[in-house]
């Protein structure tokens, strides 16, 4: 019977937004902003991945929001799962075989490098804070899963946490102290295609790849933590 | 010396009353009678001066104004002095209860929301006042627990939808004529088509009728009547009602005018028709009520909504004489309405909390001042000659007989012969009959009673003998509502249709009583007799079982109780019930399935596109 | 060209129906997986590659790590 | 004079610092809201002179409107700034007492982003950025029901979670149907395409938004979450959720209704729309043994009286309207703060077990009573002006459709009244009399100094309506014409 | 053939869409009514940057100097999508610890059964 209501009405709806879509052209090229981005993008911010310009400059206030949202995520999370309870030593829990054990301790430095790589050129290539964040929480999700025993150390997640948003929100009023806007450029923008160009938008995307890291893989941490 | 002054006094004094009370019980005391003894002094002083005031332009762009002239001061000074009254005699009554600071603050916010009501000159500091003494009454019905819980719940509901009524007339008198003071909105009514003014009419009539306790709004007044502390139920009826009546001849005199009153609806049927019927309803059935009631309060309760019939009676005809006979016996019931409130009370705090009138009888030897009170506010209430309830009554039946309406005279008589039978009932049941035995060392009512008892029975006399004094009062009124006075001297009315003059009466009566007394004082033969030494055929007379109080009225009350079932109560608690268990059934719909919750947001959002793709309201 | 996109956007709609079907929720946890791997390579041709590498590294990889890790500590199967 | 941002930027700042203040003393932890929203609400009191006549623009990053994100502080965004910020100030001198056991730093940081979060959306004029602020105003929300981790609770964060999720979807796909058509996400761009809403491609992203913002603004088929939310949460909490959450959400959907897309006609719908929540959250109260619901119940009424009142469309029914919300947040908080530190001290939510509180604590109980007479609007409190000015309003539209609803709203306020009454009867009349040995638990500081400043501004504002008038009517009419609010920004 | 060609992409993002809220509405678990949440999520983001898709477009990045700035792919929406996608995945992440707790207070995640707050 539920499933017969929720499907009519869901057909109305698809009806609805099936009609409103005939009016959107697809594929040809009616976009007003991207336009003005892609032709000034480079000169304005100096960054060659135009979608990291937009993501970090144009529309910096959204990732901003971005980060509060992951940071709000990840502290309901930790105070809904209750308190923190360091794994008891003396819990058992098999050991996983060799060949996992070694394959992951070789992993994880690389996929550590890789992320690095990922968020510092965040401004040159596509890719940034976010993509390099979420592989370095995926190596650490390999360690919980290969290696046991070893955990990150819970206040040095923190303080990278706390680390990456400030910078990003210190980056913002310097540029309202020096008279001009929130989160303005005032770094030399430097000349495009080199790793120091672009201002300040590789300084935030590295604070942004330290700080998604440190939170997901904190988010993880709790979830597989065992606690009562 | 303006309006605003009083105002102040009265809502300052209230608070006053309260912080003084948390320093001593004795300052508080002495305050709450001083401040309502100064409320009523000055306003003895605007006797016939008419004045207007903005006093507050803070709210919403409406200049709230008081205003005084003669109506308004009749009606403010009479509430102020039965306040004051009330006040004194609740001195000693309340003292053995609990939170006093609580009942004297509360007693005054009340007497202060009720002056400000009268002296208000424009809708909205009308509706302001009103809103803060129906909830201040609200606090102060269920005061002493128990059943004035549901007696307060009643009230509150009741007077919050008469309010909200009157909330929309107003509002939709200032959106059609851009005012609400009094003087610019007086006549405007006479252009407008006859269905906006009886829906002006009616929406009035519901929140003035609720206050006013018209027959089928009438069914909080006895469980809060009887519920309340005394002294409030003295005031609640001697004053509170009266702004019902105050609100209802402000409508009919000062806002639509006579003349619109006079042809509302004389196609099908006159307003003024409906509203003497519904007057003779109000006194006939809630009269009858009363005799069957045990409970001393009940009865008074009931026989207030009878008398608020009578006023209804009296001011529906608009000529002169209908309008000083409803205010005259507005000004009566107050007086002995209050007197016999408080002899109740007096009777209660003696006997702790007494009142049923089966046990009680026999009073007279124990609270003979009491006693007198409750005599001379009987005859006041049934219209005995020489009590001022005599004049207003004879007023009501010659405006009824004039206006050639016979059926609504002998409405009105039968009512009276049902207000003779309940008064001698509460009279007897109390004071005379038999002493029982745990009332033998009953000591009389303290002085801080007797004293507004006293004071009451003396002034029901006086305005009996010298009705010129109100009647005065009442002819400046209709002046000012542009009917011509009656032609009265201080003895009393003369005109065509019938003269009375108490002066000859009393001189008759005098005499008789000097005469009557000379010979009882002169046969000595006379000897008390004790109450058991009487014969009762051979065996000693049972100490507490020959006690005819008892069920008073039986075979009356057996036959006309079927009939008289208030199936108005009835019909409200049935509303209120289904109400309650509509709002039960919505509550279902919650059903603490979420997937209920998701189909219904996909519902609206289906809804809304269906509505647009189907009919293009949008 | 288009025949792999018609053939991606297929699979891709038949692996979210297995999703809603799979009455093991550890299978469902695995068909959502693959419907967010084929949305990434969808982003891929849609010329994105910023969103596909998001996609992939936290739609697939996270989300399905850690959906794996609740139904690990709840009930595996729907009932 | 100060910037606007700063609205954002301290809350938002001062919670990513809280977590360092674990190594240097885990007391400072509970002032840190406190003082970001003294902050708050001082610069929003000294903005206030400035907006009435001109709305303060700030384009973030150095980019002009339609290319980077801009902030409009016009009056009504102020309006709702400085009641956020009221409110939220004084709610956190109410959790210092309240909020004991847990650690409580994560309390605090999840109560700053809610109301940074609240703050991001009044101010923000582009509409993505609008959902972000949102979605951070609904997370934190979703966790902070669930704080106490007991069974109602985190029954009531999941159901909320489920239902804010499906909107906050349904709202992203209306934004992306808006930029697929106009190209732009800034508001006022958007607004100046949008003629009207006739054309199906427009009405379908307009219904989207309104659904999606009517699960936050508790319309009535989509506020099923807020009876479960409200009674579980902690007192603090439902009293923020329903005096502010709430409120933004309906201001989302004004928002979007009237500069967005300007649909007038839409509003009938809505004026319907708001007497069903009404009669329905009333009638739904009427019979509520639990205090907390009962209470969420007669939020769901007040909003739609709210609703009813902004949708009449015409400049007295919109201030009318924003009267209401104001008196509504203030008395429905101090209702909560009341409510909730007798249920702390009676220990158990039904409201049997409030009798004799009158007694025990004669101050809460008196902070209560205030409250509820200013809910159901009696004369010498906020509610009875906001009553005033939108029946005005309502009958000043001259034709017998507004007259019959005006009588329903009416019929729902007095069953408001049935019920509030019913409880204050519960505090003071009911319970054994009175022993006069019995003693008097006087509530903390903490609980006194926010109750009492509440009970002072519904009285003054009550008795005194003109201070806050003139505020409602530059919002009213920054939202009625929408053509000088393109025009001010656009250049 | 060109109309599939056409809005094959709309297609997919909307059948996921419309799926992700089926599972939502009908499903009585409620780790799979978080799955369908899931679900919808990816719709959303493949039908954004559908919307900014340009046929035979270039990605609006200038690794090669000789890229011309006419063919790129609009950049707007691909910034709005990252964002989407963390949000989707700090909501799913507070279900799930959600899901894990009523389970404990439960013993049950079917929704049907977990009626106490109603009324």
């Amino acid at each position: 019977m539920r499933k017969l209501i929720s499907l009519i009405l869901l057909v109305i709806i698809a009806g609805g937004i099936v009609l409103s879509l005939k009016e959107i052209p697809f594929g040809i090229s009616k976009i007003k902003i991207g336009d003005y981005y892609i032709k000034k993008g480079i000169e304005e911010t100096g960054a060659t991945n135009i979608v990291t310009s937009v993501v970090v400059s144009y529309r910096g206030f959204d990732t901003l929001g971005e980060i509060t949202i992951l940071f709000t995520a990840a502290i309901g999370l930790s105070a809904v799962l209750g308190t923190y309870r360091k794994r008891k030593a003396g819990e058992k829990v098999e050991p996983p075989s060799f060949i996992v054990k070694t394959g992951c301790r070789f992993l994880f430095p690389i996929l550590l490098l890789v992320g690095a790589y990922i968020f510092i050129h965040g401004h040159l290539t596509p890719g940034g804070g976010f993509q390099g964040g979420a592989i370095i929480a995926s190596a650490f999700l390999l360690m919980y899963l290969g290696c046991e025993g070893k955990r990150i150390n819970e206040n040095t997640s923190i303080v990278v946490e706390v680390l990456g948003a400030l910078t990003f929100i210190v980056l913002g009023i310097i540029g309202l102290t020096i008279g001009k806007d929130f989160l303005f450029n005032f770094l030399p923008k430097g000349e495009p295609n080199t790793l120091l160009s672009a201002g300040i938008i590789p300084v935030i995307y590295i604070a942004i790849g330290f700080k998604v890291g440190s939170e997901l893989a904190g988010i993880i941490d709790h979830l597989i933590e065992k606690n009562q | 010396m303006n309006l605003s002054i009083i105002l102040a006094i009265a809502f300052g004094g209230a608070l006053l009353t309260y912080f003084s009370g948390k320093i001593s019980k004795k300052a508080r005391d002495v305050l709450a009678v001083l401040i309502s003894l100064v409320i009523a002094v000055i306003l003895a002083f605007f006797y016939n001066t008419s004045s207007r005031e903005i006093f507050y332009t803070g709210f919403l762009d409406f200049p709230l104004i008081l205003r005084i002239d003669t109506f308004s001061w009749f009606f403010a000074f009479t509430i102020a002095v039965i306040g004051s009254f009330s006040i004194i005699f609740s001195l000693s009554y309340i003292r053995k209860k609990g939170n006093t600071d609580y009942y004297y603050t509360m007693m005054l916010l009340v007497i202060a929301s009720m002056i400000g009501i009268i002296l208000s000159g424009d809708l909205v500091s009308f509706y302001i006042f009103w809103e803060i003494m129906s909830w201040s009454t609200f606090l102060l019905i269920s005061y002493n627990r128990g059943p004035a819980i549901a007696a307060g719940i009643k009230y509150i509901i009741m007077s919050v939808t008469g309010s909200v009524a009157m909330l929309v007339g107003i509002i939709s008198l200032y959106s059609h004529y851009g005012t609400v003071i009094y003087t610019e909105l007086s006549g405007l009514l006479y252009n407008a088509s006859s269905g906006y003014t009886i829906f002006i009419f009616v929406l009035f009539f519901i929140a003035l009728g609720i206050k006013n306790a018209i027959w089928p709004l009438h069914v909080w007044l006895p469980p809060a009547h009887s519920e309340a502390p005394s002294p409030f139920s003295a005031v609640l009826s001697g004053t509170l009602i009266k702004i019902g009546t105050y609100g209802i001849i402000l409508l009919i005199y000062v806002i639509v005018k006579i003349n619109v009153f006079l042809n509302l609806g004389e196609g099908i049927v006159s307003a003024r028709y409906i509203i003497a019927v519904t007057g003779a309803i109000t006194i006939l059935i809630p009269t009858f009520i009363a005799l069957l009631q045990d409970d001393a309060k009940r009865l008074l309760a009931w026989s207030t909504i009878a008398q608020a019939g009578y006023i209804i009676l009296g001011i529906a005809y608009g000529t002169s004489e209908s309008v000083a006979s409803g205010m005259f016996h507005f000004f009566n019931h107050a007086i002995f309405k209050a007197l016999l409130f408080m002899v109740v009370g007096a009777v209660e705090y003696r006997t702790n909390g007494v009142r049923d009138l089966n046990s009680l009888g026999g009073l007279i030897k124990k609270m003979p001042v009491t006693f007198v009170g409750g005599l001379i506010g009987i005859c006041g209430l049934i219209g005995v000659p020489l009590t001022n309830g005599f004049v207003s009554k004879w007023l009501i039946y010659k405006t009824l007989i004039i206006n050639n309406s016979p059926f609504l005279a002998f409405a009105a008589l039968l009512g009276t012969w049902g207000t003779i039978l309940y008064s001698y009932k509460l009279l007897h049941n109390m004071f005379l009959g038999q002493l029982p035995e745990k009332y033998e060392k009953l000591e009389r009512a303290p002085f801080s009673m007797q004293l507004p008892i006293v004071i009451l029975s003396l002034a029901i006399i006086l305005f009996g003998i010298l009705p010129g004094l109100p009647l005065k009062v009442i002819n400046s009124i209709e002046s000012g509502f542009g009917l011509e006075p009656l032609t009265i001297n201080i003895w009393g009315i003369t005109s065509d249709t019938g003269t009375i003059n108490m002066l000859n009466l009393f001189v008759a009566v005098f005499l008789i009583g000097i005469m009557i007394w000379l010979i009882f004082k002169g046969s000595k033969k006379s000897a008390g007799i004790g109450q058991y030494d009487n014969y009762a055929a051979g065996t000693t007379v049972p100490k507490n079982k020959y006690h005819y109080s008892v069920d008073f009225y039986g075979p009356l009350h057996r036959m006309i109780s079927p009939y008289l079932r208030d199936f108005i109560d009835d019909f409200y608690m049935s509303l209120a019930r289904s109400i309650k268990n509509l709002g039960n059934g919505i509550r279902r719909i919650y059903t603490g399935d979420v997937g209920y919750y998701a189909i219904y947001i996909m519902l609206f959002l289906a809804l809304l596109i269906f509505i647009q793709i189907k009919w293009k309201l949008w | 060209m288009e025949i792999v996109i018609l053939i991606l956007v297929f699979l891709m709609i038949v692996s979210a129906i297995a999703a809603l079907i799979f009455k093991d929720l550890m299978n469902a946890v695995i068909a959502s997986c693959v419907v967010s791997l084929i949305a990434a390579v969808l982003f891929y041709f849609l010329q994105a590659p910023d969103v596909a590498m998001a996609e992939a590294a936290i739609g697939a990889a996270l989300v399905t790590g850690i959906f794996v890790i609740a139904v690990k500590r709840t009930k595996r199967f729907e009932e | 004079m100060v910037n606007p941002i700063l609205l954002i930027v301290i809350p938002l700042g001062l919670a990513f610092v809280v977590p360092l203040f674990r190594f240097i003393s885990k007391k400072i932890e509970k002032f840190i809201p406190f003082f970001a929203l003294l902050a708050n609400l001082i610069i929003s009191l000294t903005l206030f002179p400035h907006v009435l006549e001109k709305p303060i623009h700030v384009s973030i990053g150095g980019f002009l409107p339609p290319l980077g994100i801009n902030l409009v502080a016009g009056p009504l965004g102020i309006l709702f700034a400085m009641l956020i910020a009221l409110v939220g100030f004084l709610v956190s001198i109410y959790a210092f007492a309240y909020i004991k056991e847990k650690d409580q730093e994560k309390y605090h940081i999840l109560y700053l982003l809610l109301l940074t979060g609240a703050t991001g959306v009044v101010l923000t004029g582009d509409i993505f950025n609008l959902f972000v602020f949102f979605e951070i105003l609904c997370i934190s929300s979703y966790s902070l029901v669930a704080y106490f981790g007991d069974k109602p609770g985190i029954e009531s964060a999941v159901k909320y979670l489920i239902q804010g999720a499906v909107g906050s979807s349904l709202v992203l796909i209306g934004i992306g149907l808006l930029y697929g058509q106009f190209g732009t996400l800034n508001m006022a761009d958007i607004a100046s395409n949008i003629h009207s809403v006739h054309s199906i491609s427009v009405f379908i992203p307009l219904v989207l938004l309104i659904t999606g913002f009517g699960v936050e603004a508790a319309i009535f088929p989509l506020n099923a979450w807020l009876p479960d939310a409200h009674s579980s949460a902690p007192s603090s909490i439902s009293a923020i959720l329903s005096g502010i959450a709430i409120e933004v959400g309906l201001y989302a959907i004004v928002r979007v209704v009237f500069t967005l897309f300007g649909a007038s006609s839409i509003l009938t719908f809505l004026l319907f729309l708001g007497v069903i929540t009404l009669l329905i959250g009333e009638l739904c109260a009427f019979n509520q043994e639990n205090i907390k619901r009962m209470l969420a119940y007669s939020s769901i009424g007040q909003i739609g009286l709210i609703v009813f009142a902004l949708s009449i469309g015409s400049l007295s029914g919109i201030n009318g309207g924003l009267f209401q919300l104001v008196s509504h947040t203030l008395s429905k908080a101090l209702l909560f703060l009341a409510a909730g530190y007798m249920i702390f001290r009676s220990g158990s939510m039904n409201i049997s077990s409030f009798e004799g509180m009158g007694k025990k604590m004669p101050y809460t109980s008196f902070a209560f009573t205030i409250g509820a007479f200013s809910i159901v609007g009696l004369p010498p409190f906020i509610g009875f002006p906001g009553k005033f000015m939108i029946l005005k309003a309502a009958l000043f539209e001259q034709d017998i459709l507004f007259t019959i609803l005006v009588f329903l709203i009416l019929l729902a306020t007095i069953i408001e009244g049935a019920y509030f009454f019913r409880v204050v009867q519960t505090i003071y009349f009911k319970g054994e009399k009175s022993t006069p040995g019995q003693e008097r638990e006087i509530a903390p500081l903490s609980v006194l100094i926010p109750v009492f400043i509440f009970v002072g501004l519904i009285v003054v504002i009550g008795i005194y309506p003109k201070l806050i008038t003139e505020i409602l009517e530059s919002s009213a009419s920054e939202l009625l014409n929408r053509a000088d609010y393109i025009k001010n920004i656009l250049p | 053939m060109n109309f599939l060609s056409e809005y094959i992409y709309y297609i997919g993002a909307f059948s996921l869409i419309f799926i992700g809220l089926f599972i939502v509405l009908a499903k009585k678990n409620l780790i799979k009514v978080i799955i369908g949440l899931s679900i919808v999520d990816t719709g959303i983001n493949l039908f954004l940057i559908t919307l900014g898709y340009i046929r035979g477009g270039t990605a609006p990045v200038f690794s090669k100097p000789g890229l011309k700035a006419e063919n790129m792919v609009d950049p707007v929406p691909q910034a709005l999508v990252l964002t989407a996608i963390v949000i989707g995945v700090a909501v799913l992440a507070l279900a799930l610890t959600l899901a894990i707790k009523l389970y404990k207070h439960y013993g049950t995640l079917n929704l049907r059964k977990i009626k106490e707050q109603k009324w």
